[in-house]
């Protein structure tokens, strides 16, 4: 699959590449864009922004390859997060990512993303999401859920169409 | 020529000011300033400063040439400055001593500049415990196999392990498995479980090589070497992040598996794949060479040498060098075939004799043919090599000894163009007899007729005239090489000479740095090094006596030769010196 | 530079020398019964009669397997290294050479000699090497008919040698890694 | 009695208050920029005179206002640090990489009052004589991110960014850039690696200090959200009235961040020192004590990274008395006013502001354990003591939740710790990711040694250890 890159990307990466004085200081943000349009970042599209930046690609590699919210390959179409840090694990993060994992048939004991057969649910452990106040908290591709029992994580996944 | 010889060819640095240091209680000077990885004068680290003082201070990432970053934590050392009281004056002991202010917290030695009366402390308890602590988190995921792992005997954890390991490991976990022989490129083989992630190699290839092809890739202790998926790691200086990789990650697939590094002899020599005379070692075990590595010498190659260079090794060992003296197609012997030869040349009418040396002997061997060429009026040349330079080691010229043919009066400036006149020579059969050292000259041979279509010189240089069949008008074609070719085919006379591994000598770099080199193995059968049937024919044919060593040669070519004025055998030392050409 | 050394001066007792030499015939005539009279025999027939080897003993040496068949050595060199009448001579399978028999070891030697002529049963290679691959077995009387025939090579070696169980470390570590999580890159 | 002081979150919380700019204005936004920008120039008694910027920056140094970051370093003083002969620019960047375990303060502001961070920032860059800023947003608040660019838009739009700032010449441009899940991004050199574009691996100090060789080499100044923020409530307050909030030397106010097992987690804005940790966590008008039947065991005050506090626990505190004379006064964990200075001498530290509160359902060693996982899974990996002994910590951590422990794996583990703080490593990360488990240790090692010995034990009796391999929360089911 060879990778093509969008006018709105092209415009979108261009204009983001004038916020820095030098180029590669774009490239995570160039990242995100991609990510945002295509839901993963392929080898491929490395090297377009590599070639973008006037990069090697194994520069851009070397970034892709740091970031756990980077997505290497193709993700679920809903990506559910369940932080698991201290304070939620106070809270019950813990109980509330097991309850996705039964409801999804997917392991409770494995950590990172786990996509179910259908390609609709992603559900991972990530470290700390900034609302301890407010435990458990989760987030379902870029919206963020407070508080979250098991009565409302099965409206959140029904809501997920 | 003026015989000004130098031992460095930059012009003298401006005075540097020097600062006092303490290093474990020992007082010593060092420069404010020193020479960084790029040249560029930068404050002196305490590293240099112990360095300085001799005293080794543990480290795996800091290399001398290349950029610092400070990441293995192995030379944390301790270290105190003089004390400033609130009036920004030193604070003194009762004895007027400045009293020393010792910093609580440890500083990496490669990063952190000496200051005025500093003093640094590398053999505390803290710092023994410290350096403890950074070598057992290095070894706790480090996979152990030095018995399969190609750096072992020369390895910065074994020896590093010697000073600081604990005998049994308190490590009960599982530890982190990562690929191992994963291919990284043509030459280099990675185990990125014995990587300890100094990222020397990743600083060689971005700052020094200009081939930004390494990187780490994932997180934390998953962190791991790699190429980008599909790009090869592959340039002509990929070898040498095997050298500055203090562990056994990076191997190079040359040498993998071939044999233990304690077995290996190592001999000071030079590399002769090109003008520029990289210093290296030639590691050996019982006649039999398995690699070539770089050796330092900041006025020629710093710590580097091509991958090119690098493994021109081979053709050493090749089973059908040239091992016996042949005389018309019979086996001979060397008495035999010298005497034969020195009678054949002293009889021989001025004039009717051409001497086609090669610019890869060595200087005393050049300077013997010009005295045969002297005695004998004899035109002479030798073959010029061509190719493409680079910006950091290759150089065009892929002769190692361009100048000393020139210096030694073998060729001229513009070397090749006497080989047409040669041409000439023997197609009129002016010139019956031909001496050819180390060149295979039909290979290069265009029809005679055809030559004299060309117009430029440079064309002229790259093709001849001395055809084979030219080559068959000869009385006598005499012939020294190490490989047989079609020359050798066709000589009257074959001389076995020796590899340059094989023998000891001189080379004139590019740059005019005069660089020795030394005997790594035998020569294979009867072969004998060039200088010293040269020098025995010189004796025959002209009388003279040069001396029966290398040593002696030498010196008596450097009184001799005027760009060589000055120099003994013994000044030139393990790293040569420049002199003017 | 001498040293002196002090010796502490003889008794009269001892200056006497008559009751060593006393002591020393009490001794010889001790054995002469035993042999003489009693007939206690300590020479034997050989080679009819076979000595019992003591546990320990250190005969020939001689390269083992692993439990699962595969040539435990893995060409460190070590024994090479260490050998103190150079009677063993390893050569190196190179990077192109047979892959080792055995999962994740990565190598093994292309060719493996030793010279029994030369060799002095010290048991320097089996204490050096890491691998448990080498041991000093319980032959002694090496016969041949050739001085040839006496370098023992990879094979041979390797048949007299038999199974040496013990930790398959390269097995082990094998396993340790694929249990593992997988690896969050793929290379 | 402790009350709460809100002065950055005065408006957010109220009802009707939105994030964009019409809002802001109509409380009184942007006043302390106009007033910034057009101070003029003052003549000090000795003949010199103050540019408007300068005198900014020597209110912000009077104003004594500490980084609200995490170490708590002087603000002023660190804007003193920064190079400006070198004729480079010089840059600024908001840290709003906020990803300590138990801080979500700056969110608030983030969410609720952009404009306010971005003209704290804008007074900033001023005093500063900044071109070009950033604000690093961590890259698990997408919304935040889009709520920033849209302020920045609206300011951009009134001129308050752009060229020629409110005609007085000045010229700034501010970015929003996007983090992607890294901690490590909120350590200063770290994050100005991860803006260039590389691996965020923090530098090594010396030589790379940010206010002389930080983004692309050039002088920089990091500073947090909070911290900001109170630049613009000093220049409207002026730096001696600021001084008076909060006690000497831990001036301002701050928002606490209170999470873990207390009835009313949340944040909560106080004058600096003007609470004790007790008044916050069971003060009704805070936290409002714990869940009924619990029994407070362990507070970590200020972030993860904290050494954590015991219940019951004394420390001698240097106080003044009435005298001026300097007394020890011994004071129980929970009367220590929270503040920069007392929780250092507790042998803590304020952090990020962030209170986690564990009661005594709370498996210890499952709590450490599970700050270990993060400390692993959030270390770069660039240096070795930190790269090799966070996972060797949480790998032993785990072992020990899952029922292969040890009578020694207490003092196993405190050996691994010792290993990695006291400048060991490049950047702090070492000391955060090795102080949870120092402290843990030193003030619960019964429970370790317990654990493992209850572990031998059950192993001795062959029963097999059915729970390996699973995940275990840190708290028992309840």
């Amino acid at each position: 699959m060879s990778f093509q890159a969008t006018p709105q990307l092209e415009a979108e990466v261009n204009e983001l590449i004038s916020h820095y004085p030098v180029k590669r200081a774009a490239s995570l943000m160039v990242l995100h864009a991609i990510q945002e349009q295509f839901g993963w970042i392929s080898q491929e599209a490395v090297q377009w922004t590599a070639k973008k930046l006037d990069l090697q690609p194994i520069n851009v590699f070397e970034i892709l390859t740091f970031y756990p919210m980077l997505r290497q390959e193709p993700q679920g179409k809903y990506q559910i997060k369940v932080c698991r840090t201290l304070s939620c694990a106070l809270g019950g993060a813990y109980e509330l990512h097991h309850h996705f994992c039964a409801k999804l048939g997917l392991d409770a004991h494995k950590h990172g993303p786990q996509t179910t057969s259908d390609g609709k649910f992603t559900v991972e452990f990530v470290e700390c999401l900034a609302s301890c106040g407010t435990a458990p908290v989760m987030m379902v591709g870029e919206k963020f859920y407070e508080g979250v029992s098991h009565a409302k994580a099965d409206e959140i996944m029904g809501g997920c169409k | 020529m003026s015989a000004a010889a130098t031992t460095e060819n930059k012009p003298a640095a401006p005075a540097i000011e020097k600062i006092k240091v303490k290093v474990d209680g020992r007082e010593i000077e060092v420069p404010r300033l020193i020479a960084d990885w790029s040249g560029k004068l930068t404050p002196t680290t305490m590293i240099q400063a112990c360095e300085l003082a001799k005293t080794e201070v543990p480290h795996y990432c800091w290399h001398p040439k290349l950029p610092v970053v400070g990441n293995c934590r192995m030379c944390l050392v301790e270290f105190g400055t003089p004390a400033l009281g609130p009036d920004r004056k030193p604070v003194l002991n009762p004895d007027g001593t400045p009293k020393i202010a010792k910093s609580p917290r440890p500083a990496i030695s490669c990063a952190t500049p000496v200051s005025p009366g500093m003093e640094i402390y590398t053999k505390t308890p803290a710092v023994k415990q410290m350096r403890e602590g950074v070598l057992e988190s290095l070894l706790i995921n480090h996979p152990l196999d030095c018995p399969i792992c190609d750096q072992a005997g020369e390895c910065k954890l074994q020896e590093y392990s010697v000073d600081y390991g604990q005998s049994a490991s308190r490590f009960v976990e599982a530890k982190v498995h990562k690929p191992k022989a994963v291919d990284l490129g043509p030459r280099i083989m990675l185990d990125a479980e014995r990587c300890i992630l100094c990222t020397r190699c990743i600083r060689f290839t971005r700052d020094i090589a200009g081939d930004d092809a390494l990187g780490i890739i994932n997180r934390g202790s998953y962190n791991t070497i790699a190429t980008f998926p599909g790009a090869p790691f592959d340039n002509n200086y990929t070898l040498n992040t095997v050298d500055v990789c203090p562990v056994g990650a990076l191997t190079s697939k040359d040498f993998r598996f071939q044999m233990r590094a304690w077995f290996l002899k190592e001999t000071k020599s030079v590399c002769t794949s090109c003008a520029t005379g990289c210093n290296i070692l030639i590691g050996s075990r019982e006649e039999k060479i398995y690699r070539y590595t770089p050796r330092d010498n900041d006025a020629v190659n710093a710590s580097w040498m091509c991958d090119a260079g690098r493994l021109n090794y081979k053709w050493i060992g090749r089973a059908d060098r040239l091992q016996d003296v042949w005389v018309r197609g019979q086996k001979s012997s060397w008495p035999a075939a010298i005497r034969e030869l020195a009678d054949k040349l002293k009889q021989a009418p001025a004039g009717s004799v051409a001497i086609i040396a090669s610019a890869r002997q060595t200087n005393e061997e050049l300077w013997l043919l010009a005295k045969l060429k002297a005695r004998l009026g004899a035109l002479s040349d030798a073959i010029p090599r061509e190719g493409e330079s680079d910006k950091l080691l290759v150089s065009a010229d892929r002769n190692p000894n361009t100048n000393g043919a020139r210096l030694t009066g073998i060729c001229f400036t513009e070397m090749g163009i006497n080989l047409v006149k040669i041409a000439d020579g023997i197609a009129s059969g002016k010139i019956k007899t031909l001496i050819v050292f180390g060149e295979n000259i039909v290979k290069r041979a265009v029809a005679h007729d055809k030559l004299r279509e060309r117009e430029t010189i440079s064309e002229v240089v790259d093709e001849h005239g001395i055809t084979a069949e030219l080559l068959g008008k000869l009385d006598a074609l005499i012939v020294s090489d190490i490989l047989p070719n079609e020359t050798t085919r066709l000589a009257h006379f074959v001389l076995p000479g020796a590899a340059p591994a094989e023998k000891r000598g001189t080379f004139t770099s590019g740059k005019g740095r005069v660089q020795k080199f030394m005997k790594a193995v035998e020569a294979p059968g009867v072969a004998r090094a060039e200088w010293e049937f040269l020098q025995e024919l010189v004796h025959h044919v002209t009388g003279q006596n040069n001396g029966l060593t290398v040593e002696s040669l030498f010196n008596q070519m450097a009184r001799e030769v005027a760009a060589f004025n000055g120099l003994t055998w013994q000044a030139l030392g393990d790293t040569g010196v420049t002199v003017q050409i | 530079m001498a040293i002196t050394v002090n010796r502490k001066p003889l008794t009269f007792w001892e200056k006497l020398y008559l009751p060593a030499i006393a002591g020393g015939l009490k001794v010889t005539l001790k054995h002469a019964y035993s042999t003489l009279i009693q007939r206690k025999v300590v020479t034997m027939e050989y080679p009819e009669q076979k000595w019992t080897l003591p546990t320990g003993y250190r005969g020939a040496p001689y390269l083992v397997k692993d439990q699962e068949g595969s040539t435990k050595c893995v060409s460190c060199q070590l024994c090479e290294f260490v050998c103190p009448p150079k009677a063993i001579r390893i050569t190196p399978p190179g990077n192109d050479g047979r892959k080792a028999d055995r999962p994740n070891a990565e190598k093994m030697p292309a060719e493996f000699e030793i010279n029994m002529l030369r060799c002095i049963f010290c048991g320097f290679c089996q204490e050096v090497c890491p691998e448990e691959a080498i041991f000093l077995q319980q032959d002694y009387s090496l016969t041949a008919l050739s001085r040839g025939e006496l370098i023992y090579n990879k094979e041979k070696l390797l048949s007299l040698g038999g199974v040496s169980p013990g930790i398959q470390k390269w097995k082990h570590k094998l396993e340790e890694a694929k249990a593992q999580e997988s690896f969050p890159v793929k290379v | 009695m402790a009350q709460e002081y809100k002065l950055i979150l005065k408006h957010a919380d109220e009802p009707g208050y939105t994030p964009d700019m019409e809002c802001y204005l109509r409380h009184g936004g942007y006043q302390a920029l106009k007033k910034a920008l057009a101070l003029p120039v003052k003549d000090l008694p000795d003949g010199k005179k103050l540019s408007g910027p300068e005198q900014i920056r020597e209110d912000v140094k009077v104003s004594g206002l500490r980084g609200r970051g995490g170490a708590g370093f002087s603000c002023g003083l660190k804007w003193s640090f920064v190079d400006r002969k070198s004729g480079k620019p010089i840059y600024l960047i908001c840290n709003a990489d906020e990803s300590e375990p138990g801080t979500f303060k700056d969110r608030q502001i983030i969410h609720k009052d952009p404009h306010q961070l971005i003209e704290g920032m804008i007074i900033s860059c001023f005093a500063n004589d900044v071109k070009l800023a950033y604000i690093y947003i961590r890259g698990e608040m997408p919304e935040g991110a889009r709520i920033l660019n849209q302020a920045l838009k609206e300011a951009r739009a009134k001129n308050f960014l752009g060229k020629n700032i409110l005609g007085t010449g000045y010229d700034l441009e501010m970015h929003v850039h996007r983090g992607a899940g890294a901690y490590i991004c909120g350590e200063e050199t770290g994050l100005i690696e991860s803006l260039e574009g590389k691996r965020p691996y923090p530098r090594i100090k010396p030589p790379y200090f940010p206010a002389i060789l930080g983004l692309w080499m050039c002088p920089t100044i990091v500073n947090n959200v909070e911290t900001l923020c109170n630049v613009k409530h000093i220049v409207t307050l002026s730096g001696a009235e600021f001084a008076k909030l909060g006690t000497p030397n831990n001036t301002g106010t701050r928002i606490v961040s209170l999470s873990g097992q207390v009835k009313r987690p949340g944040y909560y804005e106080i004058e600096v020192g003007k609470a004790t940790l007790g008044e916050l966590i069971n003060d009704p008008k805070f936290g409002g004590g714990l869940r009924e039947g619990r029994r407070l065991k362990a507070i970590i005050p200020g972030g993860s990274s904290s050494k954590v506090l015991k219940a019951g626990e004394k420390f001698k505190l240097k106080k003044k008395d009435a005298e001026g004379k300097e007394i020890l006064v011994e004071t129980d964990v929970l009367d220590l006013p929270y503040d920069f200075d007392s929780l250092a001498q507790a042998g803590t530290m304020s952090g990020s502001s962030a209170i986690i509160v564990m009661d005594d359902s709370v498996d210890i060693v499952g709590a450490l354990a599970n700050l270990s996982e993060f400390y692993a899974h959030e270390s770069c990996g660039q240096c070795t003591p930190c790269r090799e002994g966070s996972l060797w910590m949480n790998r032993t951590l785990q072992r020990l939740t899952h029922g292969e422990g040890r009578r020694q794996d207490a003092d196993y583990l405190g050996k691994i710790a010792d290993n990695i703080p006291g400048g060991r490593t490049i950047c702090a990360f070492g000391e955060a990711c090795s102080w949870p488990v120092q402290s843990f240790l030193a003030k619960f090692k019964d429970e370790f040694v317990a654990k493992g010995a209850a572990d031998e034990a059950r192993r001795a009796q062959s029963i097999s250890g059915a729970a390996a391999g699973t995940s275990v929360a840190p708290v028992a089911p309840h």
